[in-house]
């Protein structure tokens, strides 16, 4: 069993409303940390074993058809241990 | 943990076993040692525990709730009573409607979206489970100050909760309460009600007969969510830091919902199910205890036939798992390849788990042992039953001796600001910024929502049949005097559907309460029911069905009594509706109805920290009176709009912001007291002048007093020499709740 | 006329939409996601709600529904296509319609009486407006902030392809106060907010939303 | 000038609507790689300079807080370069 991740955020010239309400909220609260903060989304997918190149390569296919919007957003692929 | 089976019970009596930690007294698990003649099973224990708890027994309420059949008034109109999952009234043309509100207070506290979202997917599958489809939802609410930050952490969360699920699912909101009070602090009230439309024939009911006929369970798969979580915690008094156990919570799948209610919906139209139930609080052990008990008794169910999300789960957890989404359907042999294809066209998961028996025992079974063999009843309708300790409580005659000192506005100035503080309040403030989360167009069949006195749904386009629902509660008042309360509750509401020209013709409730375990707060529910079942019995309206929800208070301090009533009516004609606010100048405007010194419990008061007093008496023959006056003369109103909160000040102040059409008013009466009191039955109507007559006709046959007001017109409103510009009022009327919580 | 009503599961306003075209004339079909075969309709709408919960993107997995296969190589030869909320979400993720449908900036989702302006009349589904006609009609979603990128957005205004607009205050980010735009050719309209909701006010704001479903009759048989 | 990611998931035994829907949707497509998927949020804070133990900390309380809903998630902190 492995894990593959496919992280996908929005594209940096696309409005994030909620990255932006997160950045407004964080001072509110005390937290000074942040110059910004963008809001994406994290795929966590299970595999039966560590994946081929192959098998990343059909991954990508599917972040790029299903799991991503590429008109807005842009994605990784990682494996994880 | 190795299987405990009924075999092994049997064989070691003396095993010990945590009766305590799952909520159940010693005398409750020697009950079930004695029905069983040995001792339970782990399974059987699980299942009885959580059957037995308050939430799903009714255990401290059952004495109580038990006058809403005695008391219960004839009407040719129930159709189904209290006992199924929700009641049934028959609406003419061959339509039936059900209805029911239920709480899911506890659950919104520890995760505020998920509770909210979870409580009105129990609620709609209470209504499909009848055989209807729901149309419409509706939600009052309850909690702490508006500034607090615990309100500001859980109203966000409720609300978004409330839209998210209702809003997939594609049901209007039609309506609902949004009170804020110090007592809900750490413990809002989520109540959430659903109606749902069918023709007569096509009732279902949950009951399991036939033997050889095939248990299925549809729907969703079984996790590990809220295992004892709605029971277990609906039945728990929260510390000061919190819930005192902390299940894992349940999220909803609004879609898998909205499927599961389309599936449904065409398995009743071929007629598929002999007996359908949900699952909701308690999960299987309460859907196969109740369907058995419905019918005959006898079931035998293989519990390693449920299709499982977390394949790690015990018996014991399945049979008590809350995971949402589910439904439990009887199918006769024959019938059971065409129910597989529906649930195949809408990708819902369908097992068949079990059968219809010839015995009187719900027999369970995990891989191939027996793990569960009880008498169905005794699991799911003869729980324990107490008669609870009750005494009035110290702090009554106290409060109600207090004399109230409140500032009394008499100049133009002061009556100004006594109105634009009152409407700004954020008890009275337009609660928009919360209702246009929810849609209220979907399914085109929505006549009115807030901020109407009630909502109101159209049920057949072409006859123009439709139903209207209203669900108030002054929790003040009950708190004053709970008898009187939940009459006064119980009247409003139903004037509420009158003022729309509907006719009331049934009663749902939900009783939100501190703990039974304490003997002042039984009695404000002994009270509440009392008053509920004699105003029913007077009105002539029966109570359909309801929900009782205990232990609402944060440490010894209980939530003010909150019984939440929802009465349903009917209306001929959509179309001739009276709505609550006009469009036209020149209209003259009308109180119909007295007005006393009822200041104690109003809104005024509690704006100045007050809650002492006498609540008013209800006088329901009054009430009824203005119901037949509303009725008869609907066709001369141009709108009418129910006082309530806020007095006739807060009445106007919305009649003339609705669609900004001023108004000017003459009072005669002492003004602090026509503005701001809150003396029950009394509405304002606005007719065109040349009706006059025919309103002093009404008035006189019904024996109701009327007084006119003023005119219709202008960009203010103008009560004697205090003028108020329209956008001044708006102004305070809309930012308060954005202010807070935007 | 023939207009089919695509149901995905999760679809909310099917059943509006389809009262709707009767209303403005039309003949409704109900069409089924899993089904490919059109039924000889002249016309489709895909209609408002949370197809598959909307739970990945809207319209994110109804693009790949088996209709859709037929729905798009019928609106390549020119078949017009009415997508409203869900349903314009559907025909921006199948690339019938360019941009994306974004969370509203202000998080929540809306519902409310809004008004819009009519840009373009050219099109099947606005033939009846008058151009310029303002009109209200509900707005209710939570992803309704048109976005795409700035030589996208110079190529609709100047192709005249914004075909209504918001009409005051900004209602969710919609870059340019797009509600709803067509393709180049003109028979594919994606439109945010819902005219189903507006053909009676007895039960919508007003009865404003009608002519997008007369429009098709006037133009298909009409002219 | 640096990045500080927070990973936020549901927490295993806490149903995903939303990951079962992706999991559901990719075989329709032709994908068969995927045993389960999950679905949960990514947030990229830039922050000035890189972070020291203190501010990580920081962050973390505020993943606590705000990013996640301790009662059904769980986080993880990290920095990214
Ligand atoms: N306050 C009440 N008034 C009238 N009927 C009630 C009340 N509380 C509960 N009931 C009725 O008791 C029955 C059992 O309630 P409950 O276990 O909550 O049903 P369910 O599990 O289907 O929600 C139902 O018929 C319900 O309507
Ligand atoms: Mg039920």
């Amino acid at each position: 069993m492995a894990k593959i991740v496919v992280e996908v955020m929005l594209k940096p010239e696309i409005l994030d409303p909620q990255g932006k309400a997160v950045a407004a909220a964080l001072p509110r609260l005390g937290f000074t940390f942040a110059k910004s903060v963008r809001q994406g989304k994290r795929f966590e997918i299970e595999v039966d074993s560590d994946p081929t190149p192959a098998q990343l390569a059909e991954v990508s296919r599917a972040a790029e058809t299903l799991l991503a919007n590429p008109v807005i957003e842009t994605f990784i692929v990682k494996v994880e241990k | 943990m190795a299987l405990d089976t009924v075999a092994i019970a049997t064989t070691t009596p003396d095993q010990e076993q945590p009766f305590a930690a799952l909520g159940l007294k010693p005398d409750e698990y020697q009950r079930i040692r004695e029905i069983l003649g040995r001792r339970p099973s782990s399974s059987e224990l699980a299942m009885y525990s959580v059957m037995w708890s308050e939430h799903c027994s009714y255990k401290s309420s059952k004495v109580h709730l038990k006058q809403f059949g005695d008391k219960a008034p004839h009407s040719d109109a129930l159709l189904v009573g209290i006992g199924e999952n929700a009641g049934v009234v028959d609406v003419g043309q061959g339509y039936a409607v059900t209805f029911k509100i239920e709480s899911h207070n506890h659950p919104s506290f520890v995760e505020p979206y998920q509770g909210a979202a979870t409580g009105v997917g129990g609620i709609v599958r209470d209504i499909l489970t009848m055989g209807a489809r729901p149309i419409a939802v509706m939600d009052p609410l309850r909690f702490g100050p508006a500034d607090a930050p615990d309100t500001r952490r859980v109203l966000p969360g409720i609300v978004a909760g409330i839209g998210g699920y209702g809003n997939c699912l594609g049901l209007p909101n039609i309506g609902g309460e949004i009170i804020f009070d110090e007592t809900y602090a750490g413990n809002p009230l989520v109540n959430a009600l659903c109606v749902g439309v069918m023709r007569h024939d096509q009732i279902k009911l949950a009951k399991a007969s036939g033997a050889g006929n095939l248990v299925v369970l549809f729907g969703a798969q079984t996790g590990g969510d809220g295992i004892g979580g709605v029971s277990v915690l609906a039945s728990e008094t929260f510390g000061s830091t919190g819930p005192a156990k902390r299940p894992s919570v349940q999220v909803g799948d609004p879609f898998t919902e909205k499927v599961l209610i389309e599936c449904s919906l065409e398995i009743f139209a071929e007629d598929l199910v002999v007996g359908i139930q949900d699952l909701g609080g308690a999960g299987l052990s309460c859907a196969t205890s109740e369907l058995a008990s419905g019918g005959s008794g006898g079931m035998r169910v293989e519990l390693d036939t449920v299709p499982l999300r977390d394949p790690s789960l015990s018996p014991e957890e399945i049979l008590m798992s809350e995971s949402q989404e589910r439904m439990c359907a009887i199918v006769e042999p024959s019938k059971i390849a065409r129910f597989l294809e529906i649930c195949k066209k809408w990708d819902v998961t369908v097992n068949v788990i079990g059968e219809v028996t010839d015995g009187d025992r719900l027999i369970i079974t995990w891989h191939g042992e027996t793990i569960v063999d009880v008498p169905p009843r005794t699991v799911a309708h003869e729980g324990p039953v107490y008669n609870r300790p009750l005494a009035k409580p110290e702090y009554v005659d106290r409060v109600n001796a207090q004399v109230l000192d409140l500032p009394m506005p008499s100049t133009a100035a002061e009556v100004k600001a006594a109105v634009l503080k009152l409407i700004s309040s954020p008890n009275m403030a337009d609660k928009s910024w919360v209702t246009s989360q929810y849609d209220k167009y979907v399914q085109g069949n929505t006549i009115q929502s807030q901020p109407e006195d009630s909502g109101m749904i159209r049920i057949d386009e072409s006859t123009h049949l439709g139903v209207a629902i209203s669900t108030d509660a002054n929790a003040t008042w009950s708190y004053l005097n709970p008898y009187e309360g939940a009459k006064l509750a119980l009247a409003e509401a139903a004037r509420n559907i009158a003022t729309a020209g509907a006719k009331p013709l049934a009663v749902t409730n939900c009783l939100n309460f501190g703990s039974p375990e304490d003997p002042g707060v039984m009695w404000q529910f002994a009270e509440t029911v009392r008053g509920l079942a004699d105003g029913c019995l007077e009105m002539g309206l029966p109570v359909t069905g309801g929900n009782v929800s205990f232990y609402n208070q944060t440490g010894d301090v209980a939530i003010l009594p909150t019984p939440v009533i929802g009465v349903l009516g009917v209306i001929q004609d959509v179309r001739e509706r009276t709505p609550m606010s006009f469009t036209d100048a020149g209209l003259d405007l009308y109180l119909i109805g007295d007005t006393k010194n009822d200041l104690a419990g109003s809104e005024w008061a509690y704006m100045h920290n007050q809650r002492g007093g006498q609540s008013p008496i209800a006088d329901l023959q009054a009430e009824m009176r203005l119901i037949e006056l509303l009725l008869e003369g609907q066709s001369i109103f141009a709108a009418a709009h129910d006082l309530s909160q806020g007095g006739l000040a807060v009445t106007l102040a919305e009649m003339v912001l609705h669609h900004d059409v001023g108004a000017t008013i003459t009072l005669t009466q002492e003004i602090a007291v026509a503005l701001l009191s809150e003396t029950p039955g009394r509405v304002v109507v606005a007719i065109s002048p040349s009706d006059a007559e025919a309103l002093a006709t009404l008035a006189s046959n019904h024996n109701v007093s009327v007084t006119q007001l003023g005119t219709t017109g202008g960009s203010s409103l103008t009560i004697n020499d205090a003028v108020i510009p329209l956008d001044e009022l708006r102004i305070a009327h809309t930012q308060t709740i954005p202010k807070l919580f935007g | 006329m023939k207009v089919g009503v695509v149901t995905f599961p999760g679809s909310l306003d099917d059943r509006d939409a389809a009262r709707a075209i009767r209303a403005g004339g039309s003949e409704a079909i109900a069409l089924w996601h899993d089904d490919a075969d059109l039924h000889g309709v002249d016309a489709v709408i895909l209609p408002g709600g949370f197809s598959y919960g909307d739970y990945l993107r809207c319209g994110a997995i109804s693009r790949f529904a088996p209709v859709m296969g037929s729905i798009i190589e019928k609106a390549n030869a020119g078949m017009p296509v009415l997508g409203i909320c869900n349903g314009f979400q559907i025909l921006c993720e199948s690339h019938l319609l360019p941009g994306a449908l974004t969370q509203n900036q202000g998080l929540h989702f809306l519902c409310t009486p809004q008004t819009i302006k009519i840009e373009n009349t050219s099109t099947p589904w606005t033939h009846d407006f008058i151009q310029g006609a303002e009109i209200v009609i509900p707005l209710k979603n939570g992803e309704g902030s048109f976005q795409c990128d700035d030589p996208t957005l110079a190529m609709l205004e100047s192709e005249g392809r914004v075909i209504a607009r918001y009409v005051g205050e900004n209602p969710n980010g919609s870059r340019n106060l797009i509600a709803g735009i067509t393709n180049a050719r003109g028979n594919v309209v994606g439109l945010m907010p819902h005219p189903e909701h507006a053909i009676d006010p007895l039960t919508g704001p007003t009865a404003d939303g009608l002519p997008f479903f007369s429009s098709i009759l006037s133009v298909m048989v009409g002219k």
